[in-house]
């Protein structure tokens, strides 16, 4: 792949603030819990069902906990509490307290330490699972083998999770590498997760444990039938991050959408309780391997993508330092960004490329997730096709990795089957055509691109020094991301954060980062052996 | 099959203009060319192209030919066809609803403002309902404008309050009477099942039913929505894509100087 | 204009596919989702707008959306549109003619053929009439084949004579007898005017005039051919984009074998 | 614009080989004239209409001599004898001859001196209507500019004149700089050109001189409004080569299709009539200001564009010695090649690339006709669309002159009128995108780009050497070029070919000459003085 000259200098000082930002927001936010945080502890630990009012369990117990004022030790600690005195499995407790039969915080006291024993037992066959659905994915990527490149990544979004199987399996035969269902229209301001199957949803389907197993059950299907693991992605960001997160790392999902700062600007979700979530979420995605999709492209369909592409360019900065802190590896790093220059706007190609290249260069070995133009999608579905087309040039030649195809009709409806499939056709064509177009180029010296690329970079820079200078809360509040200004108090879910008391604990951080780590072991021990293979 | 299908006479129709029978274009006047693109839940084959043809006949096209077509999945096959639309309409007879006001300069509004109103229109806007997409209603409303075309904040005799998004319907009301609004601007871009209808008529029936649908000068705006539906739907004007805060202050500036002077008359 | 226009109702249809009424696929089985452009021969307007909308509802369209619309030139826009058909089709009442042999390889072919009839098979071919598009039938005929099927030349039991283009009816027909062809192979691409029908309308009166249509496997091809056609004009199969030698190979020499058989019987 | 490194030594051996080429077939060509040659003489005279019959005066004319076997004179010498002897214009003389009044060759003889005199005379008059025209061109473009970069070039092809109108005018709205006027099928295999306004054809539109009048009207109409001066282009090659050029120059056409080898191959027209007759096509072309384009671009409709890539630089760079000997200047050297990969082939853009870029740089001064995917066309109009993309990528990369639009309806029918916007609206919304795209990049040394060139230039110097060891005739009749053979004696025209008797004489071959000369150094100039202006 060409590379443009870069001032790495100025990267790792943008790298060193963003750290930096990332250090004070945790030394903030690791103070508390939230209500989701507890309730994905509940559904480690087995709670799972609705109530007869189909309110789910894990929310009866939080609400319940958070009712006396208690869940600021945690739910492992009311649990393991009465788990050891009742001898009664949580799922079975949570069905207690959701009948009105039993005060979790009126079982009989029991010492901390076994208290702690028993959460880490438990929580240790949580992660098991998890390891579990990890070794299968691996197992299937090894035997079906894993294209480099591209991956071809469309949406489904009938509202109805047996329609957008059908429609899924069909992205799959036409070259599909992941399937993202998108959730319906303001589910992510929900604070719990709906469940079972679900047919009735709004410009996408609910997100459900059920929902997803059905779906992975699908494209596991197809996908032995076609001989290539169809990795699918739904989302966490929203009031329940580290919820979903739960259900994807049991449901072996692949990849998930997770971004705490879209929540905050784009859902006016508040920036305390989604910022604490997204560290637990992560944790969660990590240790299941699943790769994180972040929400940066989102500024460029608010702002505009020319002027504000630095914005960019410090999201992913930061969202980096977020993502390691929680354990995430480079490898499953989706930092996001998108394709939404002016088309009207002379040398638009150039700047595209410029700025997918220093995203690519910054972050080399992250799948960067790239999206295509919508903001400057009309109903004019044959300028749509072309446009989407040139979004499809710059993927291949930046070598981004997830590729989040564009539709002719983004400006009209979610996408029909036959709109998947011309977006699939195009890309392939693309990809096809351009295959070696980014090796045989050079970018000249000086050039605009790289003017552009050393731009950008300033200003991403600056931006992330004076981010680092204001910190991170008042910076959001000052609208410095997308132009959209969140108080600190502000926004949904801030009811919802709880301080920790001294005896609070959540057994499954240790148990996760472990797991991460060594699943990030073996993921480089296969890629270099994969690489070892070829060379012989 | 009628061996007429395949017809080798030339088809001599009229070629000159008649409004009163419009048809497409293709190439030549009134030969009705048409471009359909659709699937049909089987299977890729000559059955399957045969439905299609048929379809596009029942369409009314005369001789299409099925140019393209492809499977999309083992049960799913695409179509792309062509012929000639034999339905005409009667342009004549259509009054479709527009806003016909010639569009000033934002100079040229404020002074307008100032000589007719003396005081500053107040103007609040909102993407209503759940409707999260603000794009639209800051490209009326924010100073930057959008296009090149300024907004309202930056009129000076223009005061103007952007609510933002997911404002509901009943907060809308009561933030525009305690801003003591001239004009509610309403922005809906999310359509699937008809949502922004749903929102709308809502909207229309709450002011009505709190008696005060007269106070304001109502206007909605988004991409699937044209004047005549805002007519249709109880609001005074509709703003689609392509319009921008000068043609929304023309009109509101104009409109509320016509209904001054009605009420000077009456 | 009725209200109902808006319907804000969830349009409840059945989900379950019924191939005694079928109909287009968006997202949802049934929905009956199609897509249409079109030119009009008026100014983009709200009134051409309008007038396109009302085309699409007499296309059969159920609450179709303009989802586009711009000026072509002063006097000319163009549309496209969305929207739900409400045609359906009887899909198990088609009964379209196909080709329906297996595609044997090369070497299969040339095997089956000396099993059948001990002799090489004469095949004649070109583009008639002023059709003067070669790459059709040589991708048929010619040695290299198209897109990895070899040609006709190539087969060990085919002798292969390509006239090339622009051959005239009579001058075709000359040269088949002369030949002492099977087969007769004719390419036509060009069909603006349905050309392409009157040239092989000719062809098979000619071969009728002269008592030489029964002596002759009569095959033919082209981007727009289908077998259905080809039946209708009296040939004996029909070809289109998509099809190789292989495929008419197989087909003329089970075909052959099948009359053999019918005429020892008889 | 970035630059493949190319072996300019090699360039200069194939240019040299198709030189010699040239000058063989020059050899044996100059020793003869043809029927269209002498008819073009008369329109050049003045001779027009139709007898009652519908027959071109000029063809009454020329049968007369061909049929007393004394065409070998020249048209010119008969003329000029009968209107010395009988005291009437050419015009009155032709009219004569048709009604059978008249035997041309039994009219008082005159001195050769006298009638080349009154040839030179009379040739003077034609050539000032031609000089005149062509300043005309000089002076709307001077009035309204012109821009740089590829120029927009689309076709109308209704049959009908006055649709064609209709649809060029919309056009050139759109954005069009040049308008074709595609030719009704099979018009190039009549030996005659039809009269009058016309509004049947078949695939295009009779190309005739009233046909040629109105649709110049109409683009100055609406140039004037546009403040573009549009061009206007028709087809010379065929049966009647020069007098199709004369039309052209009459009417002030701007470019013209003018190749005879794409007749002899595309149209079975007899090798050594259309050689003949091209050569005094190209010379009124020349002097008409005219741009001729080359027909190139067919060869890969028919044989595989990556296998026979060299044969289109070969016939490009004899094409060039031929416009050469023509009197006709680089810069109206609009020589033809074609974006025809098979579009599933690996890499398929950069084997495009690589091709147009090195006819750019072998041909720096030359406008190229670029040709748009044809054969690799389908019903597919989406993903048409996007190949027309590519194609137009390419054009900008490699700053191709006459851009020929792709049509997503190509494998379909000729362009409705919408087809047309969406292909011009396709090519501009590239063209600003990748503005400087060209510049910004350089192609990797000994990159695929760099070694496809190479390839392609090693084959071309290949075959031009072996074209020239056995002549151009020999290698048609091999079928080396697009796959087709053709007999020396075979194909359409060659009863109209006529050996030069010693008193032949044309007397349009000097003036012409002068006037291209004078033409091509005022084009120079202004050029030179529009460059100084830009860089003061
Ligand atoms: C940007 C965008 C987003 C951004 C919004 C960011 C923001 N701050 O607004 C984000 C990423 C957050 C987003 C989210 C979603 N989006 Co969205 N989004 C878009 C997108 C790409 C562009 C819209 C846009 O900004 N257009 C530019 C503006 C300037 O145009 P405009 O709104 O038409 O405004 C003009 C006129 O209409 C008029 N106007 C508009 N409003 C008003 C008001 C008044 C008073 C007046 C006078 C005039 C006026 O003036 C403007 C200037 O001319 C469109 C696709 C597209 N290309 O249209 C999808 C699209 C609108 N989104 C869609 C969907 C489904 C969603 C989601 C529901 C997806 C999901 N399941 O999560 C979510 C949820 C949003 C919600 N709850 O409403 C669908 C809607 C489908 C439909 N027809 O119903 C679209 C069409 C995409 C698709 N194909 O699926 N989206
Ligand atoms: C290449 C080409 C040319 C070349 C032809 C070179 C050559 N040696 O053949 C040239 C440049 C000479 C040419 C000229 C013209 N062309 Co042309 N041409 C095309 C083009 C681009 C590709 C056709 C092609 O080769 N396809 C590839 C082959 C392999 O596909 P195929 O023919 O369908 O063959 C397959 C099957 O159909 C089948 N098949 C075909 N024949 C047979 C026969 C038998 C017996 C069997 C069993 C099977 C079979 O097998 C093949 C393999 O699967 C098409 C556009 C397009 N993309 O389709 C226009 C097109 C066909 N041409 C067109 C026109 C109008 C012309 C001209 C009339 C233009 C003009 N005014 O001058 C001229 C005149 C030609 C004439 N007199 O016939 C139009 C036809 C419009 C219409 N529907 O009638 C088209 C569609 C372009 C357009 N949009 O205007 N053309
Ligand atoms: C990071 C991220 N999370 C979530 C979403 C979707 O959120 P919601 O479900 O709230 O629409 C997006 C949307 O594109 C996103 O970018
Ligand atoms: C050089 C040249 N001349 C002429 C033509 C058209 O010839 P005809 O009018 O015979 O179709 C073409 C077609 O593309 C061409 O390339």
């Amino acid at each position: 792949m060409a590379t443009l000259r870069i001032d790495w200098d100025k990267v790792s000082r943008a790298r060193e603030a963003a750290r930096q930002i990332a250090d004070d927001v945790h030394a903030y936010t690791r103070q508390f819990t939230t209500t989701t945080i507890e309730r994905s502890i509940c559904r480690l630990f087995g709670i799972d069902g609705v109530d007869p009012m189909g309110v789910p369990l894990p929310n009866v117990v939080v609400e319940h906990l958070v009712s006396r004022q208690l869940l600021g030790f945690g739910a492992a600690y009311w649990l393991g509490q009465a788990t050891i005195s009742l001898g009664k499995e949580p799922q079975e407790l949570a069905e207690a307290v959701a009948r009105g039969e039993l005060d979790l915080t009126q079982t009989e006291p029991v010492d901390l330490f076994e208290i702690e024993l028993w959460a880490e037992k438990k929580a240790e066959e949580a992660v098991a699972k998890i390891h579990h659905n990890r070794i299968i994915r691996e197992e299937r990527l090894l035997e079906f083998g894993d294209h480099s490149g591209p991956l071809i990544y469309v949406i489904v979004a009938t509202g109805n999770i047996f329609e957008d199987i059908v429609q899924a399996k069909a992205a799959a035969m036409q070259g599909a590498d992941i399937i993202a269902v998108i959730r319906t229209t303001g589910q992510s301001l929900l604070d719990y997760v709906p469940f079972g199957a679900t047919t009735e949803g709004f410009g996408g389907t609910m997100a459900t444990q059920e929902n997803f197993r059905l779906m992975r059950a699908a494209l596991d299907e197809v996908g032995a039938e076609l001989k290539r693991y169809i990795r699918l992605c739904n989302y966490c960001s929203g009031l329940c991050m580290p919820e979903i997160a739960v259900m994807g790392a049991m449901e072996r999902l692949d990849v998930m959408l997770n971004d705490a700062l879209y929540g905050i600007l784009f859902r006016d979700i508040n920036m305390q309780r989604t910022l604490i979530d997204q560290e637990f979420s992560r944790l969660i995605n990590a240790a299941a391997g699943i790769i994180i999709n972040t929400g940066e492209d989102n500024y460029l369909t608010t702002s505009d993508a020319y002027e504000e592409a630095h914005t960019v360019l410090a999201s992913q900065l930061i969202n980096e330092q977020f993502a390691l802190k929680a354990g995430l590896p480079e490898e499953q790093m989706g930092l996001g960004h998108a394709f939404e220059m002016n088309p009207e706007l002379k040398n638009a190609f150039l700047y595209e490329l410029a700025q997918a290249q220093l995203a690519r260069q910054i972050f080399p070995n992250s799948p960067l997730k790239y999206m295509p133009p919508t903001k400057f999608k009309t109903g004019n579905i044959f300028r749509g096709h072309v446009q989407d087309a040139l979004f499809n040039i710059v993927t291949v030649i930046s070598d981004q990795r997830i590729h989040l195809l564009g539709m002719l009709t983004e400006a009209i409806h979610t996408p029909f089957l036959a709109d998947r499939a011309l977006a699939i056709e195009n890309a392939r064509y693309i990809a096809n055509s351009f295959a070696d177009f980014g090796e045989d180029i050079e970018y000249r010296e000086g050039g605009i691109m790289e003017q552009r690329a050393a731009k950008v970079l300033d200003a991403t820079l600056d931006l992330l020094q004076n981010i680092r200078r204001d910190g991170l809360f008042r910076a959001i509040e000052d609208g410095i991301l997308a132009g959209v200004k969140r108080p600190f108090e502000g926004g949904k879910g801030l009811s919802g954060v709880v301080v920790k008391e001294d005896r609070y604990f959540n057994p499954f951080i240790p148990l996760l980062l472990e797991e991460s780590k060594a699943g990030s072991e073996r993921y480089h021990q296969t890629q270099t052996a994969l690489k070892e293979g070829k060379n012989e | 099959m009628s061996s007429g299908r395949y017809s080798v006479t030339k088809t001599d129709f009229d070629k000159t203009l008649d409004l009163t029978h419009l048809k497409p274009y293709g190439d030549t006047m009134n030969d009705g060319k048409v471009q359909i693109s659709f699937t049909l839940p089987v299977p890729d084959s000559e059955n399957a192209v045969e439905a299609a043809r048929q379809l596009a006949l029942k369409m009314g096209l005369v001789e299409p030919t099925v140019a393209h077509h492809a499977p999309l999945d083992k049960s799913f096959s695409f179509f792309v066809i062509y012929g000639n639309l034999s339905h005409t309409i009667d342009y004549t007879q259509l009054h479709v609803n527009t806003v016909d006001i010639s569009t000033m300069s934002m100079d040229e509004t404020d002074f307008f403002i100032q000589q007719n109103f003396g005081r500053k229109i107040r103007v609040i806007g909102a993407s209503t309902g759940t409707d999260a997409h603000t794009v639209g209603i800051d490209a009326i409303m924010n100073m930057k404008g959008y296009a090149g075309h300024y907004g309202l904040e930056r009129y000076k005799m223009i005061e103007a309050l952007n609510l933002g998004s997911q404002v509901t319907n009943e907060e809308f009301i009561r933030k525009a009477v305690e801003f003591d609004a001239d004009v509610l601007l309403v922005s809906q871009t999310v359509t699937q099942k008809n949502i922004h209808v749903q929102n709308l008529t809502e909207l229309v029936e709450l002011l009505e039913a709190e008696r005060l649908r007269k106070r304001f000068l109502l206007i909605i705006g988004g991409p699937r929505i044209s004047h005549e539906l805002a007519k249709e739907l109880g609001a005074d004007a509709g703003f689609g894509p392509g319009k921008y805060a000068d043609d929304v202050a023309s009109y509101i500036c104009t409109e509320l100087a016509a209904r001054k002077e009605q009420m000077l008359k009456a």
